[in-house]
């Protein structure tokens, strides 16, 4: 168990590294759906399979798709732009993972799990899971469900096309 | 190797950017995107031959498109003037490769006119049997490639190469070649058709509208291949008269405009047929007019088959060799399954001609290709560009 | 009712593949070189030299008069006189061809030399198996290549082997009745003659 | 039963006579080698068959050059694409131009692991298969943008964000299809779903009216996320080459042949466990017959159809296989949601299979309506000329 953990462990770590330091941002985006794929390994581990599989389906299968697309459809998905060293950037970046980090080493110590350091013998089950979430959290769930009805609306909305393409015949060079 | 290289983007390894903007001397299209140059061709699967297509696309919009087209060019018109009336005859052949018989009939009416030879009526009507022998199989190879080109892998295609193999079994069994045929000869034609090859030519007439109807069964319906062909290239009927399209094109713009009518070259207003007419002119509207044509076309070889006289297949006083029309010019056009055809020939009064100008209606309807192109998606320039029924061999001569 | 259509389709292709195992009008594939489709007898591809009797070199009804060398559009075939005439099939002596070559890379069959061809010597084959791994020699015909004899001629195309059997026998009995009526002549022209000088036995 | 129970004892036998240490391994091996090799071998069948079968529909014979009737085709296939030169683009990304075969036949593979062969036939038996079986899927999608993009052509790079968002895009009716099945079920696990099949074929979910609008809801989005006609539009080769896989050649090509394959196969299977019971024969008298042999025989019909559909229909474009799947395939999954509820809500007997039917009928009635009133899905008739031609 260990030992396998180690090497998701390492995997997940180095991949996460990667994706901050290649050059290439497609490389980056790999080396994160890589990351990705280490804490499903890490959630599977945990006993927890839905978690995992749903982590793989969403982060796989369409966050890193999306970013993707996001970088293909802008320009430059090869230039690199922290050639220059950019002291206020820097800082303001590394206060904010700060202050990530703090957010969530405080929530993770404030958890009860962290009593728990045995391994985990109860197996989830995917109707408790579901049973969960619809009795105890049940408004969250709504309220979550009605974020992305309107966030795809919105997409929907963003993608209309114009009325009329604006193309008119331009003048031919050659008569 | 690939086409799509074919764009001098200087990619490195690592570096750059892959497409390369090559239009920044035009303003910014609205929604800010880049625009992008694909060159379709020459070696494209979808090109019906060496063509290119020099397209602009703004995502998968076609915003600017350029034929490009010569690769095929064999100095037709001047190996014409280089040789005897007669020795062009099978060079015409080879210009629309799929109608070597329309070809044929166009430049033999051209080549009587400017001698003034006469053509006896057994001749007219095997002229007309052949013309519309090739018409159907022209047509429904059209078909089958146009639906080829929105991918349906070759099955209608292959249904017609079925049925055009029984008309090219009836050309070969005639005239010894089955595309290249060069049968019709000045005053009539090559040899004289036997009452069991007309025999056979009824019955591939005969069994040709099942065989239309089963086609129809397979596409005319195909809710795919209506939401693809419906509403796209659509061309206006200013525009194609103006830029001089012929043949089913025109028609299914709604024109009405058959040379077998307003010409009744031959002997075609001895026939009883109608013109089918569109009204959207877009490539459903093509694909419908050549399937309504066919079936006139069957209407028309019936009644030449029924009514074929006795006589000479050729006129007597024609000659082979040492044939000098007087001085002069004609221009003879027929209706060939693509449009107008028309052979324009000057004469000095030598065995040679002294201008050899053809009038391909194929080049003439793909000079149209980038108005109907614009603003459609490259799928459809691919369907749109199926459905002009050009054949390179014509286009570029 | 949107699928009416493709499931219309699908059924004819179900047709389709059912009628392939059994409906010969629906299969009309065959494998090529193992089975064959019966050449059509008009099906023309190459020129060859049709030859009477049995030697191709004396029976060669070629008499190298070039006009199909002239008349050839994309001016495939080339002809070299040979110096010494020879008797053709009506006795008179003609020039044969020496070098007779056809290149057929470049021949379109076109059927023009045939047609232009007074001599019923040159007609059209129908073999079409002209792979060669030499495009150069090997697609470049010579006499002995071309040369074939009548008989084959018959057996490709019987109608029209026949018809130029009985155009030749036509030119052949043309050229006897003219022999003999310019025999006659003679005689007579002779007759009138002796008949004014004195009388000698006539000679044919 | 009695094949499962052979399969198993000679499992367990080879398993124990191996040392401690490598028991896991080996057990894991024996359970793979079998999917693996079964389902190759049906790869070389199919390609066969598939040619064959498309030439007969397009009255051809297909190949019949290799051996008798051409069955060493597949064969002789596998030997030119494995001694075909191996060409890389010279600006191509290598290590992602190579990985992105491998990974697409990965996520194919694994997708058969979930899949209930027997009773006892199942590689690995999570609680949460189908889940499983969805996200590989989902994987697909990132290995075809890999060869897309690391191809560095442009042909390759549209054809693989084409097939992106089309995964994508049916995915979502691909889910929500299946998820009929799962409320009937009741649970996120293969076997169990087949286990709920058992019995003679009435009690197949195809039998029912939101089983099989599910049904065939979930092939053609199958269809569209295997990339096969009329949804190949990734690899439409009027249009754009051979989409993702223009660059590739020789080995790596054939690898993509056969990803796509796997990809297929197990869809298939997928749809023969959620909806055709799966390994149980279609009437009881015939369980004699091992259980794995009716799973392949229904996955070979869903082939069989899946041919007959590419050798019949023209392909969509690809704006329009969007409006498809957003306008038709998604509401009508939605409705199909519905009325399976009404079916399970109303004690699963025949008031609810008549009300199921009903919903379903009627939103099929009115989707159809409503997208064949759209412009370009018009009926037209055409008219003959009149009076004087057009002035030349």
């Amino acid at each position: 168990m260990t030992t396998v953990f180690c090497i998701t462990a390492l995997t997940t770590l180095a991949s996460a590294v990667a994706a901050m330091s290649l050059r290439n941002l497609v490389h980056c985006v790999l080396c994160l759906t890589v990351s990705f794929i280490g804490m499903a390994m890490v959630y599977l581990q945990l006993s927890s399979q839905f978690v995992g599989f749903a982590q793989v389906m969403v982060y796989v299968g369409a966050v890193a798709i999306l970013m993707i697309f996001a970088l293909l459809m802008t320009r430059g998905g090869q230039e690199l732009f922290m050639r220059e060293w950019r002291p206020m950037h820097w800082l303001v970046g590394g206060l904010v993972s700060l202050a990530l980090l703090a957010v969530l080493v405080g929530s993770i110590l404030q958890s009860p799990v962290i009593q728990n350091t045995g391994p985990v013998d109860k197996v989830e089950r995917v109707k408790d899971l579901g049973q969960s979430l619809v009795y105890e959290y049940l408004l969250p769930l709504e309220a979550l469900a009605l974020l992305l009805t309107v966030a795809l609306i919105g997409a929907a909305l963003i993608a209309l096309p114009p009325k009329q393409y604006p193309i008119k015949p331009q003048p031919r060079e050659n008569s | 190797m690939n086409s799509a290289q074919a764009t001098p983007s200087s990619d490195k390894a690592q570096a750059g950017p892959m497409f390369e903007s090559k239009t920044s001397d035009q303003a910014p299209s609205l929604d800010g995107t880049e625009r992008m140059e694909v060159s379709m061709g020459p070696h494209h699967p979808s090109t019906h031959g060496v063509f290119r297509m020099d397209v602009e696309l703004e995502g998968e919009t076609v915003v600017k498109l350029k034929p490009v087209f010569g690769y095929l060019h064999r100095n037709h018109e001047k190996i014409a003037e280089g040789t005897s009336y007669l020795g062009s005859m099978p060079y015409t052949d080879r210009l629309d490769y799929f109608n070597s018989m329309t070809n044929n009939w166009a430049y033999a009416l051209s080549v009587e006119k400017l001698a003034g030879i006469e053509v006896p009526e057994r001749a007219e009507y095997i002229r007309v049997i052949t013309a519309e022998l090739s018409r159907l199989q022209n047509h429904v190879c059209l078909i089958g490639f146009l639906v080829q080109d929105m991918g349906a892998l070759g099955t209608p295609l292959m249904y017609a190469f079925r049925e055009r193999e029984r008309i090219l079994d009836l050309f070969e069994s005639l005239t010894g070649a089955r595309m290249m045929c060069n049968y019709m000869r000045f005053g009539g034609c090559r040899c004289d058709v036997t009452p069991a090859w007309l025999r056979q030519a009824h019955q591939v007439t005969e069994a040709f509208p099942r065989f239309l109807d089963e086609f129809e069964a397979l596409l005319s319906e195909n809710e795919v291949l209506l939401s693809r062909s419906q509403g796209v290239g659509a061309l206006g009927q200013d525009l194609a008269i103006a830029a001089g399209v012929t043949g089913p094109m025109l028609r299914a713009t709604g024109v009405n405009y058959d040379l077998r009518k307003a010409d009744a070259y031959g002997i075609y207003n001895r026939f009883n047929f109608r013109v089918p007419l569109g009204s959207h002119g877009d490539v459903f509207d093509r694909y419908m007019i050549r399937i309504l044509e066919m079936r006139e076309s069957i209407a028309i070889l019936r009644q030449a088959i029924r009514d074929i006289p006795d006589g000479d297949y050729v006129h007597p006083k024609a000659k082979l060799r040492g044939f000098k029309p007087p001085m002069g010019e004609a221009y003879g056009r027929i209706e060939a399954p693509k449009g107008e055809l028309g052979f324009y020939l000057i004469s000095d009064g030598s065995p040679k001609p002294y201008r050899f100008k053809v009038r391909p209606p194929s080049f003439i309807n793909l000079t149209i290709l980038e108005d109907m192109c614009l603003g459609q998606t490259v799928a459809d320039a691919v369907i749109i560009l199926g459905s002009v029924d050009i054949v390179l061999g014509e286009v570029d001569r | 009712m949107i699928g009416k259509g493709i499931l219309k389709g699908m059924m004819e292709t179900a047709r389709n593949l059912t009628g392939s195992f059994h409906d010969p009008e629906r299969l009309t594939t065959v494998s090529y070189p193992e089975e064959k489709i019966p050449a059509k007898e008009n099906a023309r591809n190459f020129p060859f030299l049709v030859y009477d009797g049995d030697d191709w070199e004396s029976g060669l009804r070629c008499v190298s008069c070039q006009i199909c060398e002239k008349e050839c559009p994309p001016q495939c075939i080339y002809i070299e006189k040979d110096t010494q005439k020879k008797a053709d099939f009506l006795g008179k002596l003609q020039f044969q061809p020496k070098v007779f070559d056809i290149d057929v890379s470049v021949c379109m069959g076109c059927q023009i030399c045939v047609e232009v061809c007074p001599f019923e010597s040159i007609r059209m084959d129908r073999d079409f198996e002209y792979a060669k791994s030499d495009r150069f020699e090997g697609l470049l015909l010579h006499k002995e290549q071309l040369a074939k004899s009548n008989k084959y001629y018959h057996q490709i195309h019987p109608t029209e082997a026949t018809e130029t059997d009985a155009i030749r026998e036509g030119k052949r009995q043309d050229h006897l009745a003219k022999e003999r009526a310019k025999a006659e002549k003679l005689a007579q022209a002779k007759e009138a003659a002796s008949k004014s000088q004195s009388k000698e036995p006539n000679k044919e | 039963m009695w094949f499962e129970d052979l399969l198993i004892q000679i499992k367990s036998v080879l398993v124990l006579n191996a040392p401690e240490g490598l028991r896991p391994i080996l057990s894991a091996m024996l359970s793979a080698t079998p999917i693996l090799s079964a389902f190759g071998g049906l790869f070389a069948a199919v390609t066969l068959l598939e040619r064959k079968m498309l030439g007969r529909i397009q009255n051809r014979y297909g190949p019949n050059r290799v051996g008798p009737f051409g069955i060493f085709q597949p064969v002789a296939d596998g030997i030119k694409m494995l001694t075909k030169e191996d060409i890389v683009p010279k600006t191509a990304d290598h290590s992602i131009h190579f990985l992105a075969p491998l990974l697409l036949l990965l996520t194919a593979m694994l997708g058969l692991s979930v899949i209930p062969y027997g009773e006892k036939l199942v590689a690995i038996r999570f609680e949460a298969g189908i889940v499983f079986f969805f996200a590989v899927g989902g994987a697909a999608e990132l290995a075809v943008f890999m060869a897309g993009w690391a191809s560095r052509n442009k042909y390759a790079l549209l054809g693989s964000l084409r097939a992106i968002a089309q995964m994508v895009s049916y995915e979502i009716p691909l889910i929500l299809s299946s998820v009929c099945v799962l409320m009937a079920a009741g649970t996120l696990s293969l076997d169990e779903v087949a286990k709920s099949q058992s019995g003679s074929m009435l009690s197949w979910y195809i039998m029912t009216p939101w089983g099989l609008m599910g049904c065939v809801l979930f092939l053609i989005a199958t269809l569209a996320e295997v990339n096969r006609s009329p949804f190949d539009i990734p690899e439409a080769e009027s249009e754009l080459i051979a989409g993702h896989m223009t660059e590739y050649s020789g080995f790596k090509y054939a690898v993509f042949f056969l990803a796509e394959f796997v990809a297929m196969f197990a869809m298939c299977a997928l749809t023969a466990t959620l909806f055709l019971g799966g390994y149980h024969p279609p009437l009881p008298i015939l369980a004699f017959i091992p259980g794995p042999f009716w799973l392949f025989a229904k996955l070979m019909v869903l082939v069989l159809l899946f041919i007959w559909i590419r050798g019949t229909m023209p392909r969509l474009r690809a704006d329009q296989l969007m409006e498809f799947a957003w306008k038709f395939m998604l509401p009508m999954a939605v409705i199909n949601l519905i009325s399976t509820g009404c079916w399970i809500a109303l004690g699963r007997g025949s008031l609810g299979w008549g009300l199921s039917a009903l919903i379903n009928l009627a939103a099929y009635g009115a989707l159809s309506r409503w997208l064949s009133s759209r412009p370009n899905q018009q009926k037209r008739t055409y008219r003959f000329a009149e009076g004087p031609m057009h002035a030349a």
